[in-house]
């Protein structure tokens, strides 16, 4: 590659305080290339892709777009330059239209003075249309966290650049947007864009990419064309160690599950489902796919009695339930743990021990009803520890931690009451590589210490890799149950979809038929 | 020597002050001038204290902190008479003499209380209204319930009316709380409401602002009287779009204020044949003095002007 | 996956949103209305009307500028105090000799330096909106005192065609109606349509989500600050055209009126939510509520409890209407 | 993975850095008084101190009701109000033939009843707190003047002992800062301390997570709204017993005072953050600042604008020094 690099990272250090989030790194990213940067949670990549989109300043070092070296001083500056970000974090006006946030910046930066709502409404849904049929007039706010996070990507296409980079952009997204997402981003490669992608998963970095960089706690550890390593490689050079097994074993199929432990029947909310009936047994983890919107947060939220019911009976160990508030499941030893981390799942301006203390205070306060903090702490840095949470320590807001660690932080609250079911929707959104092999490990473990657990998951090779039985959620219906001999990419997707999903004519022919 | 041939002399830091609430409002100002002078007379500092606020707590705490520098009298405006028992009380106990104007508070034991009559001051305002309406007609009122002085006023106007005046129709009443948008506003409304309203009478000066205004939008029928005064109510009452006010004599307040305290604190200059010594009762007591007021009409209106006043006088107001 | 593209309405779905939400508070201020015009035959009158629009229209030009800065997640606390300075200075500015409209400019104009400094607090120094606008408050309240030594300024010598500001009338309506009207008009209409308003909604919707859009949330914050301060420094002007006078009291308690208003008509405390028509009805609501009470001839002493329990069930009906929080 | 575990701490990093929050306040405080105690020799006397203490010792009380309620998201308007009502309804008890100590609860009960009444529109109509609140200082400042029929009702005959609740002193210690520092001192500890109040935090911080962790938010919401007003009632009684009076306007504006106080001691608006302590520091900066310019005999006419400006600077010092948003 003789060409200049379009951007160029030299030498860059950030520290946070005492956290030195980013030492001496350097990056660089050719025209028309996809570059993918990996690396733990944690490492940095964030804070660099902040820094290049002008929302940080670094404290030494040296960033270069198109052989000029700069100073990005705010996001605006950094679009001027042709760079955009789609955050990892969602960061959208709820308050406003689809439309209206996905034009944002064109908004912001053009000279007409009247808004022409018409051309707008028509314009974004062309975009949005691109990834997934949503109603652009909708407020964000009545979005599921992941069509927002649909939004979030549609918002990055409207903008005129030359860089554009990804931060998991495909964490909250079930195979079929990512799909459409990768169609998308490679006819941006095409036009001569270059793209820098995060991702924990190593098939969509293996399909997509040309060239990976890999980071390691704060540090530039490599940089290789796609062709010149294997998924292996990427994993050792992340983590610094050799991960042999990606999931645990299984339940063998002579060890049967054993005694039912969650019963659920006839479950209806009135609105978006009916008819839900769903059995967790000892010892095995059950899988929940679907494609979005289908339900299935609804589903498991009510189960928890954070939303009403209307019909329906909920059984644990036998003995029903009568769950009211989610504070009767939480009682019960029923807990969920939510997709929306930041809206519903952390106090994030609160500590991490605080946090992970807030499912059951019981379990922490002395004789006078006062808490004891010392327990607290002490309950924060042995989940933390179990779950490698990077961190400085229990005590910082969990705002500080990076996007994988609040992840962490989030299912370490639900761990911490030491329930007898849990429910974990999306549960290693965002978690790297190596962490999500420790934490299917625990689950696990979990489920065969008796402990019954469903995993509500968007990912596919998870649902395979790590459950026993999979149900499979359409438009507010159990479309069909796949045992863990039955279970393949392919009949996920079809029973979510109903439909065959390898080519659109049968599609079509069979909806006529 | 000097000062034994002539008792009424103040010793060299023998401080009076005036204690009052919105202290940053007109009306004290006349009051504090006179007492000031009065003080200039006998040779005694004099200091103007109070909070800006409309708030009890807030001046007795001023008031406090005056305490806390022992002056030789305390002249209080009480925004409440009660609150201030126990803190007059406290006053007299280090020594302090206590006079109240303008608003009493009768069950401490205050040496003097100076006033004008608010109930006459009610009453003379009514039987004007009512004889320049030929006796007859409907009227209204606006208040600002739960100030003593004010709410006096206004029960005298009603009161008068109602004896002396049986063809004047009380038609409403409404609370503007001393502010010109919500008077105007009230009086708007009234007039809507009683197309022949001929008269609205309020105890104070800041309502009238709005509601002259509005009379005056409404054709200029009612006639706006009032308690107390200022320049643009002054300027109004000349150009006909006020009826007229009553004022306290302010000027009287301060000035035997000021004698009512240096007196207090100099009991022994008497010695009256009554058990005062025996009791510790003070000797110079004077349990209540009436001040007057004034009937401000277009004829006299031009005395009235505080800047006028000032500038003929030379002096800083309550800057000094 | 079926894609499907509704047909863009000629009104966006933000402004029909808006005009839903409305309907709720017509309807309670209609019904009002109604009931009162069976119990006091001089309600519907044209005068009474009138009498009640001229006795909000000025306080309703301070609360366009308040729903404004509610929307971008600020609050002034300043607002009575700024009405009265600008009155004062105005008017002190005259009575030294300045003839009134010049005068009146640069009332306006100190209002908007007082804006501007707060939006400076806010923006540079970083305090948030309530804390500096409670200092604003107190300090303009002193420097209305300052300039006027207590005492009100009486502009009786203003002359007539000013004046006719805020007394006269074209045509049996107010000026002050139709000054109020079109400020209304002009900003309800520029904050739905205006590009440069709709920073004001993303700003106050999620000021991190505006700023990686790469709106400049400081400059739209200050700005908004300096336009809540000169539609205050306006109305102080008009309140001195139709007063012809200053008070240094003048406004003491109006700000809780204002956001009252502004929060009834359905702006949100939070940022990102509120509309210039939805704050007038507010307005109109709290208006109604005074002058009925006054018309019915109410005891002094119950009014303000009857008041208090009206405005609670209209806020409470019409939640439930629309099952917004508030 | 390393990770590095500190050890915790005796006190949590909660209680540690709300400790070096205020340390910016009393530093702040602390130059104030030496300089005054240049500026005037009365300043540093125990009568003065006494004074300035007494002037916010009652209206401290409301200020601990008033932080809890910030610190779960919502505000209380009507806090003036109700301190009022309190006051007025005991006062009225105690004139019916009532022993004042029942005359009292019965005041604290109904101001909690109050809280109670604004809790069920919070938390089940679901209106905000700000308009909540606001209707409610209405209705009960109407109620005030229902029940006193407008004038100040005497209570001269209250028995001393009572009256000792709010005129008495231990030792030249008045009760009345004795009630005061055990109310904070011990609402300061079981807010740091207590698992009930960590959900009060909880909610103020993201409500929606604290429904998500099995948090009736509903119910700390509405307990706390009690709180508020009971304390509002508790200080109401005081004052009572101080003034020997209950006086219908007694507490008009108050709110926006305590409220200041509380901000400037460090809690949110939008809740999430806040301690008692800083509150009542915010709450002293302001008396000192007042007690000050009275002392030093500045002008009345410049008094509210230093004051406001003082208040602007410290405020503007102390974020500087712990560069955190107000
Ligand atoms: N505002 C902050 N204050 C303190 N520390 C921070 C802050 N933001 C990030 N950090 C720290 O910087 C480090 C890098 O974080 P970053 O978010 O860049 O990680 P990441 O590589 O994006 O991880 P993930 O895969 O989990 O998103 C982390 O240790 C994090 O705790
Ligand atoms: N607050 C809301 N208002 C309106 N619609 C909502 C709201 N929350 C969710 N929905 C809609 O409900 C449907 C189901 O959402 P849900 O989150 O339960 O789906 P899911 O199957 O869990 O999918 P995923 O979590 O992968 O998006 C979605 O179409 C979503 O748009
Ligand atoms: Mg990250
Ligand atoms: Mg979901």
């Amino acid at each position: 590659m003789t060409e200049a690099p379009i951007l160029e990272i030299r030498n860059l250090t950030k520290t946070f305080g005492p956290v030195l989030a980013l030492s001496e790194v350097k990056f660089e990213l050719f025209r028309g290339e996809i570059h993918a940067l990996c690396g733990e949670n944690g490492a940095g990549k964030s804070t660099l892709m902040n820094m290049i989109a002008g929302l940080l300043q670094p404290d030494d070092g040296e960033i270069v777009v198109d052989g000029q070296r700069v100073s990005i001083a705010s996001p605006a500056a950094a679009q001027s330059l042709g760079i955009a970000l789609v955050h990892q974090e969602i960061a959208l006006c709820q308050d406003a239209t689809v439309a209206e946030n996905i034009y944002m910046a064109a908004i912001n930066r053009r000279r007409m003075p009247l808004m022409n709502y018409q051309k707008l409404y028509c314009d974004a849904q062309r975009v949005m249309d691109l990834l997934a049929p949503i109603p652009v007039r909708t407020r964000v706010a009545d979005l599921s966290i992941s069509n927002q996070q649909l939004v979030e990507i549609a918002k990055a296409l409207t903008l005129d650049c030359k860089v554009l980079m990804l931060d998991e952009p495909t964490a909250a997204l079930t195979e079929s947007e990512a799909r459409r997402l990768f169609a998308i981003v490679r006819g941006l490669k095409q036009r001569g864009i270059s793209i820098v992608y995060i991702s924990h998963r190593m098939a969509e970095i293996f399909s997509l990419c040309d060239r990976i960089t890999i980071f390691r706690d704060g540090r530039y550890v490599a940089t290789d064309p796609i062709e010149a390593v294997s998924p292996d490689d990427v994993v050792r050079k992340m983590v610094g160690r050799e991960i042999t097994q990606l999931y645990p074993d299984k339940l063998l199929p002579q060890e049967k599950p054993g005694r039912a432990i969650l019963c659920v029947e006839g479950l209806a909310d009135g609105k978006r489902f009916a008819d839900v009936d769903i059995e967790v047994r000892e010892g095995e983890i059950l899988g929940v796919g679907g494609l979005i919107g289908a339900g299935r947060s609804e589903i498991a939220q009510t189960i928890c009695g954070i939303r009403a019911a209307v019909a329906g009976t909920i059984a644990l160990n036998g003995s029903p339930l009568n769950i009211r508030h989610y504070r009767d499941a939480v009682d019960a030893g029923l807990v969920y743990l939510s997709e929306d981390r930041k809206g519903s799942g952390l106090f994030l301006d609160m500590p991490i021990a605080a946090n992970i203390a807030a499912l059951d205070l019981g379990r922490l306060t002395g004789r006078l009803g006062l808490l004891d903090r010392r327990a607290e702490a002490q309950q924060a840095s042995c989940l933390t520890r179990r779950l490698g949470v990077r961190m400085a320590g229990v005590e910082a807001a969990v705002s500080t931690l990076s996007g994988g660690n609040q992840q962490k932080v989030a299912i370490a609250k639900q761990l911490s009451i030491s329930p007898k079911v849990i429910i974990m929707d999306e549960p290693t959104r965002g978690i790297d590589v190596g962490a999500k092999v420790e934490i299917h490990r625990l689950l696990r473990q979990l489920a065969s210490q008796g402990v019954g657990i469903i995993v509500i998951s968007s990912e596919l090779p998870e649902l395979i890799g790590l459950c026993d039985r999979v149900m499979v959620v359409r438009e507010g219906k159990i479309a069909g149950e796949l045992g863990a001999d039955e279970l393949s990419e392919e009949a996920i997707i079809l029973l979510a979809s109903g439909v065959q999903q390898t080519s659109t004519q049968q599609e079509e022919a069979k909806n006529v038929a | 020597l000097a000062e034994a041939a002539n008792p009424f002399r103040c010793k060299p830091d023998e401080k009076y002050v005036m204690n009052v609430m919105v202290s940053g409002v007109e009306y004290w100002f006349p009051v504090y001038e006179m007492f000031k002078q009065a003080a200039q007379q006998f040779g005694c500092k004099t200091e103007y204290t109070g909070t800006p606020e409309y708030d009890v707590n807030k001046q007795i705490a001023t008031f406090d902190q005056a305490l806390a520098q022992k002056p030789a009298g305390v002249l209080v405006h009480p925004m409440n008479s009660d609150p201030f028992i126990e803190p007059i009380n406290r006053a007299i106990e280090q020594g302090t003499a206590v006079v109240t104007f303008a608003a009493d508070s009768p069950n401490s034991k205050r040496v003097s209380y100076i006033t004008s009559d608010n109930v006459a001051e009610g009453t003379y305002a009514a039987d004007a209204v009512a004889k320049a309406m030929g006796g007859k007609g409907e009227y209204a009122v606006l208040e600002n319930p739960g100030q003593d002085n004010h709410d006096k006023r206004v029960a005298a106007f009603i009161a008068r009316m109602e004896k002396k005046w049986p063809d004047m129709k009380l038609a409403g009443r409404a609370a503007s709380n001393q502010d010109p948008t919500k008077a105007y506003q009230a009086v708007l409304s009234l007039t809507q409401a009683h197309p022949d309203l001929g008269a609205v009478f309020m105890p104070e000066a800041n309502s009238a602002i709005g509601a002259a205004q509005a009379a005056k939008e409404g054709g200029g029928k009612v006639r706006v009287m009032l308690a107390d005064v200022n320049a643009k109510i002054l300027d109004m009452i000349k150009a006909g779009e006020i009826f007229g006010s009553v004022n306290p004599n302010q000027g009287m307040q301060g000035y035997m204020g000021f004698m009512l305290l240096w007196l207090a604190k100099h009991p022994d200059l008497i010695d009256p044949m009554n058990d005062a010594k025996r009791s510790g009762f003070n000797a110079m007591s004077v349990p209540f003095v009436d001040n007057g007021f004034s009937i401000v009409t277009a004829e006299n209106a031009d005395d009235f002007y505080w800047d006028k006043y000032l500038q003929r006088r030379g002096t800083k107001g309550i800057e000094e | 996956m079926a894609v499907e593209i509704k047909p863009a309405g000629r009104r966006g779905n933000i402004a029909r949103m808006a005009t839903l939400r409305e309907a709720g508070l017509i309807a309670i201020i209609l019904a009002l209305c109604i009931a009162m015009s069976f119990a006091s035959p001089h309600f519907l009158t044209w005068g009474n009307l009138r009498a009640m629009m001229m006795s909000f229209s000025i306080e309703g030009i301070v609360v366009v500028g308040m729903t404004i800065l509610l929307i971008v997640g600020g609050i002034d606390l300043s607002v009575g105090s700024v009405v009265c300075f600008s009155m004062v200075v105005s008017g002190a500015l005259f009575l030294s000799g300045l003839d009134p409209w010049t005068a009146s400019l640069i009332g306006i104009a100190a209002s908007a330096l007082i804006g501007a400094v707060m939006g400076f607090f806010v923006t540079v120094v970083g305090l948030n909106h309530f804390i500096t606008s409670l200092a604003a408050m107190v300090i303009v309240r002193g420097m209305c005192l300052v300039v006027t030594k207590g005492t009100p300024l009486s502009l009786f010598t203003l002359p007539p065609e000013f004046k006719a500001l805020g007394q006269g009338s074209f045509r049996d309506i107010p000026y002050v109606i139709l000054i109020f009207v079109m400020v209304v008009a002009i900003f309800d209409f520029l904050l739905r349509r205006a590009t440069a308003f709709r920073k004001v909604f993303y700003t106050g919707s999620n000021e991190k989500a505006a700023q990686y859009s790469g709106i400049k949330t400081s400059h739209v914050k200050f700005w908004v600050t300096v336009l809540c301060s000169t539609l205050a420094g306006l109305a102080g002007v008009i309140y001195m055209a139709r007063f012809g006078a200053a008070t240094p009291t003048f406004g003491a308690g109006m700000e809780l009126n204002i956001i009252a208003a502004a929060v009834i008509g359905g702006a949100s405390l939070n940022g990102g939510s509120g509309t210039i028509f939805g704050a007038i009805l507010g307005m109109a609501l709290l208006s109604v509520v005074t002058s009925s009470l006054i018309l019915l001839d109410v005891s002094v002493y119950w009014q303000d409890m009857i008041k208090g329990c009206i405005l609670l069930a209209a806020v409470s009906i019409d939640h439930f209407l629309h099952s917004r929080k508030f």
